[in-house]
């Protein structure tokens, strides 16, 4: 089980910081495991609970959401409201029976394209520990 | 609260060539209300012997110390720094787990690395504001030399700036001495060099007198064994070699804080230095019998 | 039914090296609405876009996904080719295979190729759900705003100037002219600062379209690209600078003396001052901490008296003294930003191990520039701060705050290099007895006529280079003893100097994190602003409409700093030369059925974008301004009724993304 | 650095994988920029400064290393680690190549500070603490310089700073076994090295 097993996570990546981050990375040339499909937002802000959970419904073993910096963000107050909003799902994910450690969130700047991978590296580490999610929701509607 | 009893390590200089240093920290430890409890059978850290031959002995031999301390449950005061820095080294190694357990087979004994390994240093400066100065050491202008092993390397010994360190400055202006600003406090005197390249310690340890003396320092605060036998022990070859005309006297810190306290320079063995400090300190009006403390 | 094209783009190696790009095709070809699928070695160049245009109009395509680098990169590229198509620019979805997936991948050929088919698959369900959009006019204040006046920030105002267009140039300092104005002669020429300078700065006062604010600094920034409002500090000056001709009464009169930061603390000025002697305006200022009638006031207050004073109001012949000036707050509209904001010394005080500040005779370049410079503290003849004596041995360390982790400044400085050679020559030109020697780890000479001028330091005026870095400073009677080490012959050296100096890099002058963030752009680890693309954009940020010049966004030398005010003047000039505006169509929209009125998304709004209207039922729900909204979508994950959407990143649109995962 | 003869550099060598994997630094980060060697209080007496031993683990050159009186002459003072522009623990490096020579049994350039570290370890583990009156008599013999070092020596006496006979101490058997443990670990890791 655990040989093809390989977490799959959902993240959803600023446009301004993290996505401009992980693009550094790629110049960079700093490998990191493939795990992770990246969705580009405008704004961590722009991250609507809903989204998580659909990810985590369609299969995800892990969601990764990266924003600017707080202080950074490109819309002056995006992260903050991410960061208040996305700190009160997590005890839903819990009560609905995702383990907090699935759900990750991170301040990746635009010039940090090494923290971007080590961000990767050690989720995609963390959630192998983890092992795949046996919760079986049904697949989604789409 | 800070803890009033410490399990004590001397290191094998305290019960020999330095027994100034032991004394004199006894005395004030006494008089401060701090017990200093001796490990019963102690044996040497391995000081620079080890750790230049066999990496797993210098580990084994300063960890055979941290876990007597941890049996007494008590932390452990160390005085010499080259001591210091082995104990802080060993207890950083067996941060590693499979090096605690090897350590463990290696002695035997039930070993968790939980001891917190203090220089006498931090303990009196810690205590400084609990300290009665009945002979403050205002007319005295002190050069603090911290030595090299006392402060480095950062991360493993965590004391103070590795640069430019300011406790035990702090500590002798507590006492009511001036301490000067000089760039001379890490630098290194050459160690345990004496018996085998006896030249190189002239060289190092003489720029650190002379820049000691440039900055106007009556005498030099030290907090090692070691580096006192080079600054103290060869000032007159020093003299003959770069014909200089200074001799600076070279005291323990804790002699230092004994004088303060009200102890004798004969309580605090003060005539046991090859550079006499005792007519400096009588024309500074600080070598009086002062109260003679039953010990 | 979509008919939707998708091309892969191999990017010469970058992605085909990695990626299996026939087998993506051959994957696409089976996702829902996708009716062609092609690949070319380089979309983005001339055949490549071609190759898409033909093929959108022979396949009548109507949605395009173009697997190829970041959207930040060509996006707006690839929008252009398909709107030449006949296809609504926004019905295209960009798939990072290569940042994202071949450049990271490059160690799993096999996951990088299975990867990229599945961010082929998302663009492909998104582009599914895309509706096309359109951008609309909105107007533009033809006004450009220059954020600091050193050399880059007036060549920039200088070029938008002569371009008809008005400018506004805040300089926090009483005069403009930044850190060139402290130099004394500039490399490779040696043709003296201010000589080159002043005719600059005299322009810049004299210039009709230009409006001067110095001693004033930026307090916030609203608005976007052609509609900034600004609001402006103008720190209280005392002085009347419209009734004030500068005739320089007050200033030789004043009777208070404090160090002169000009000077590095090395001469003094009074308190009521201009900087250096070419200072532009040829103001005053009054500096209130050191001024003896300010010092009265203070101590009237509490409770204590010292003697008052009002010469320079008494004797000034025009009365422009006015001590009751208050701060004021201008406020003003632009339709552009440059922000040149230039560099300071590192603070070497860090370096414990060459004295941190305790040895007066180790000083740091800025210094000895100063003490070179005619109009410095001594007239240009170079002594030792400390006695006052002619220096004979001089010594300069390189890499002082530069290229040392351990510091926490990992960067080269760049220019370095270049002043200690021009110091080591201007020594040896004020006093042909001086010894200089250079403590260096690799010279840094780059630029045009830089080796030349390098060597010329060594062979013509006898300086001898020494490779390694030093490690310690200290004194020994009068002199400085440096140890180093000659790496070439492998010994250590030591030298007894006269005078050291530090040759201390270059780090973004204070504040310049704080003021990054008010103007919403990105800076890096060690504060430097973030250009949008090092190589392609260096004058550009991230933020349509505000643009950097000069060291702010790195070391840079005055050539590369002058090169980018103009450059930064043209993207300006550029901007300006349209009437309005495109608006960006990606903004957030209100679904009125479903919108309860509840107006929680007013209050999350960080541009307040979002007001209200009636509807016919007498309903009063949310209603967005197009032109305010920058398209976040806060307000999108704020509605609990799900009737605020973002165009481009709709809640379906992200959704069809999340499902079309792992199918 | 008295090398003849042109160098063939062997890049990622084993003496340097043996010195980043014991050391846990990587090598690759020195730079050269020779603040090291600048600031070690031993470099005016070594025949290569710690800059050029670096250099030499880049390149590879493991007799140079092994035979170099700098890994004996360092005092192990980490002023060198503390001033590492690229943050390298120099010191630590050291003390890898000094852990490797003991290992290999190579020739100490500097006979007499091999012969006081074995001496002094000898002595520790007869009578568990050191005893500076033994350690120099010894010392001097067996370095055959038996008037070294005697200057002090009537002062030390006059202050009552030398037990004549060696310190007594009830943990001796403890250490004895310790040292006998340690040595047959490093026999049966060596073994387990070899295959």
């Amino acid at each position: 089980m655990a040989i093809e097993y390989q977490p799959k996570i959902v993240g959803f990546l600023c446009n301004w910081c993290s996505y401009a981050g992980a693009d550094v990375a790629g110049t960079s040339r700093i490998c990191y495991p493939p795990n992770i499909r990246i969705i580009r937002v405008p704004c961590s802000g722009r991250i609507d609970p809903l989204l998580v959970v659909k990810s985590f419904q369609q299969g995800a073993d892990g969601v990764l959401i990266a924003g600017c910096h707080p202080g950074d963000c490109h819309y002056t107050e995006g992260n903050y409201y991410a960061r208040r909003r996305l700190a009160l799902l997590r005890p839903f994910l819990e009560y609905i029976g995702i383990e907090k450690e699935r759900f990750r969130v991170e301040w990746v700047s635009a010039s940090e394209g090494k923290k971007w991978a080590q961000v990767v590296s050690s989720f995609t580490d963390e959630l192998y520990k983890l092992g795949p999610r046996e919760m079986t929701l049904a697949k989604g509607t789409g | 609260m800070r803890p009033d009893t410490y399990a004590y390590y001397p290191g094998c200089t305290l019960h020999s060539t330095a027994k100034e240093y032991d004394v004199s920290a006894r005395l004030v430890c006494h008089k401060l209300g701090i017990k200093l409890q001796e490990l019963e059978n102690w044996t040497c850290c391995g000081a620079s012997s080890a750790h230049t031959t066999n990496e797993l002995l210098s580990i084994a031999l300063p960890a055979r110390e941290l876990q007597a301390a941890e049996e007494m449950g008590l932390p452990l005061a160390v005085a010499c720094a080259l001591c210091f820095s082995r104990l802080k080294h060993s207890a950083y190694e067996l941060a590693d787990k499979e090096k605690l357990d090897l350590v463990n087979e290696l002695l035997g004994k039930e070993f968790h690395n939980t001891t917190e390994v203090v220089h006498l240093l931090k303990v009196l400066y810690e205590e400084r504001d609990a300290m009665t100065v009945s002979r403050p050491l205002s007319s005295l202008k002190i050069a603090c030399y911290y030595g090299c092993l006392l402060v480095r390397p950062q991360e493993i010994v965590d004391l103070d700036d590795v640069e430019n360190p300011q406790i035990m400055d702090q500590l002798m202006e507590r006492l009511g001495a001036v301490t000067v600003d000089w760039g001379f406090k890490t630098e290194c005197c050459g160690a345990s060099l004496p018996l085998t390249k006896p030249e190189m310690v002239l060289k190092l340890s003489h720029r650190i007198l002379s820049q000691a003396k440039q900055a106007g320092a009556d005498c030099v605060a030290v907090a090692c064994p070691m580096c006192h036998n080079n600054l103290d022990a060869y000032q007159k070859d020093m003299k003959r070699k770069y014909s200089d005309k200074f001799e600076l006297p070279v005291l323990y810190f804790t002699q230092l804080a004994g004088l303060a306290l009200g102890f004798s320079p004969k309580q605090l063995l003060l005539d046991k230095h090859f550079t006499s400090p005792l007519p400096m300190l009588r024309d500074k009006g600080l070598a009086d019998a002062g109260i003679a403390i039953k010990v | 039914m979509a008919r939707t094209g998708v091309f892969i783009c191999h990017c010469g190696t970058n992605i085909g090296g990695t990626v299996d790009v026939s087998k993506v095709l051959e994957a696409a070809k089976s996702m829902p609405t996708v009716a062609y699928v092609d690949d070319n070695t380089y979309s983005c160049s001339e055949p490549g876009q071609a190759s898409i245009h033909d093929a959108i109009i022979e396949n009548r395509l109507d949605r395009v996904v173009i697997g190829c680098c970041s959207p930040r990169m060509h996006e707006n590229t690839f929008r252009k080719t398909v709107a030449t198509a006949g296809i609504n620019p926004y019905l295209l979805e960009i798939s990072n295979i290569r940042e994202h997936c071949s450049w990271v991948h490059g160690d799993d050929k096999e996951a990088a190729t299975d990867k990229a088919i599945e961010l082929v698959r998302m663009a492909v369900a998104k582009v599914a759900s895309l509706e096309p959009l359109f951008s609309r006019q909105v107007g533009l204040t033809k006004r450009a705003l220059v954020i600091g006046g050193g050399i880059a920030g007036i060549q920039a105002a200088l070029d938008i100037a002569n371009a008809d267009y008005e400018v506004v140039l805040v300089e926090r300092e009483p005069s403009i002219g930044g850190r060139m104005a402290q130099l004394d002669k500039t490399f490779p020429t040696l043709d003296c600062s201010a000589c080159i300078l002043a005719p600059k700065m005299v322009d810049v006062a004299q210039h009709p379209n230009i409006t001067l604010l110095t001693y004033a600094e930026v307090q916030d920034v609203k608005g976007f690209v052609g509609n900034f409002e600004v609001n402006i500090l103008q720190k209280a000056r005392k002085v009347d600078h419209i009734k004030c001709t500068g005739c320089g009464t007050c200033w030789q009169k004043c009777l208070e003396r404090t160090p002169s930061e000009f000077n590095l603390e090395m001469g003094k000025r009074s308190a009521i001052y201009i900087p250096f002697p070419q200072a532009v305006p040829l103001k005053p200022v009054i500096d209130t901490e050191h001024c003896a009638h300010f010092k009265y006031l203070e101590a009237k207050e509490e409770g204590r008296d010292l003697p008052d004073c009002n010469i320079c109001q008494q004797l000034c012949p025009v009365s422009a003294i006015d001590y009751e000036q208050e701060d004021q707050i201008i406020s003003e509209r632009f339709g552009a930003i440059i922000v040149a904001t230039g560099y300071q010394t590192f603070d070497h005080s860090v370096y414990h191990e060459y004295g941190s500040g305790r040895y007066a005779d180790v000083i740091t370049g800025l210094h000895l520039e100063r003490l070179l410079s005619a109009s410095g503290p001594t007239g240009g003849e170079v002594i030792r701060p400390s006695d006052g004596l002619l220096p004979k041995t001089v010594v300069f360390v390189s890499c002082v705050g530069s290229r040392d982790e351990q510091k926490g400044r990992a960067y080269c400085s760049k220019v370095c290099c270049m002043y200690m050679a021009k110091q080591a020559i201007m020594l040896k030109e004020h006093d042909p007895e001086v010894q200089c020697y250079i403590f260096y780890i690799d010279i840094r000479a780059g630029g045009k006529d830089f080796e030349e001028f390098a060597r010329r330091a060594q062979e013509e005026y006898g300086t001898l280079y020494l490779r390694g870095r030093i490690s310690k400073i200290y004194q020994e009677g009068k002199k400085l003893i440096v140890c180093g080490e000659d790496s070439l012959i492998g010994r250590p050296v030591e030298i007894a100097a006269d005078l050291v100096v530090l040759a201390t890099g270059m780090e973004p002058s204070i504040g310049a994190a704080e003021l990054a963030q008010r103007l919403k752009i990105s800076y890096d680890t060690n504060n430097f602003f973030i250009e949008a693309h090092p190589k392609l954009r260096p004058v550009e940020t991230n933020t349509d409409g505000i643009f950097l010049a000069g060291s702010c966004i790195g070391p840079r030398d005055i050539p590369e700093s002058v090169a980018q005010g103009g450059a930064a003047a043209a993207k300006v000039a550029a901007l300006f030369s349209q009437d309005v505006l495109t608006t960006d169509p990606m903004v957030a929209t209100i679904d009125p059925m479903l919108c309860s009125g509840c107006l929680l998304c007013t209050q999350v709004c960080p541009f307040n974008a979002i007001d209200t209207q009636v509807t016919r039922d007498g309903r009063t729900i949310a209603l967005v301004n197009e032109t305010m909204c920058k398209g976040c979508g806060l307000c999108v994950a704020s509605c609990r009724f799900g009737a605020a959407d973002l165009r481009g990143f709709t809640q379906q649109q992200i959704l069809a993304q999340v499902t079309s995962l792992w199918r | 650095m008295n090398m003849t003869g042109t160098i063939k550099p062997s890049p990622s060598s084993d003496l340097q994988n043996f010195v980043e994997s014991r050391s846990g630094q990587k090598v690759l980060r020195c730079y050269q920029c020779g603040k090291c060697s600048a600031g070690c209080p031993a470099s005016y007496v070594m025949d290569m400064g710690p800059r050029q031993i670096m250099r030499a683990i880049q390149l590879g050159l493991r007799e140079k290393v092994l035979e170099s009186s700098t890994i004996w002459l360092c005092i192990s003072c980490q002023t060198c680690s503390a001033r590492c522009p690229n943050e390298i623990d120099i010191a630590r490096v050291m003390e890898s190549l000094r852990w490797l020579a003991a290992a290999e049994k190579s020739e100490p350039a500097e006979k007499d500070i091999a012969l006081f570290h074995q001496l002094f370890l000898t002595l520790i583990k007869r009578s568990g603490r050191v005893h500076e009156l033994s350690l120099g008599a010894l010392y001097n013999l067996l370095g055959r310089h038996p008037f070294a070092n005697m200057k002090r020596l009537p002062g030390m006496l006059a202050r009552g700073k030398l037990s004549v006979l060696p310190p007594r101490v009830k943990g001796v058997a403890e250490i004895r076994s310790l040292f006998a443990k340690v040595k047959a670990m490093e026999k049966e890791h060596q073994k387990r090295e070899v295959e």
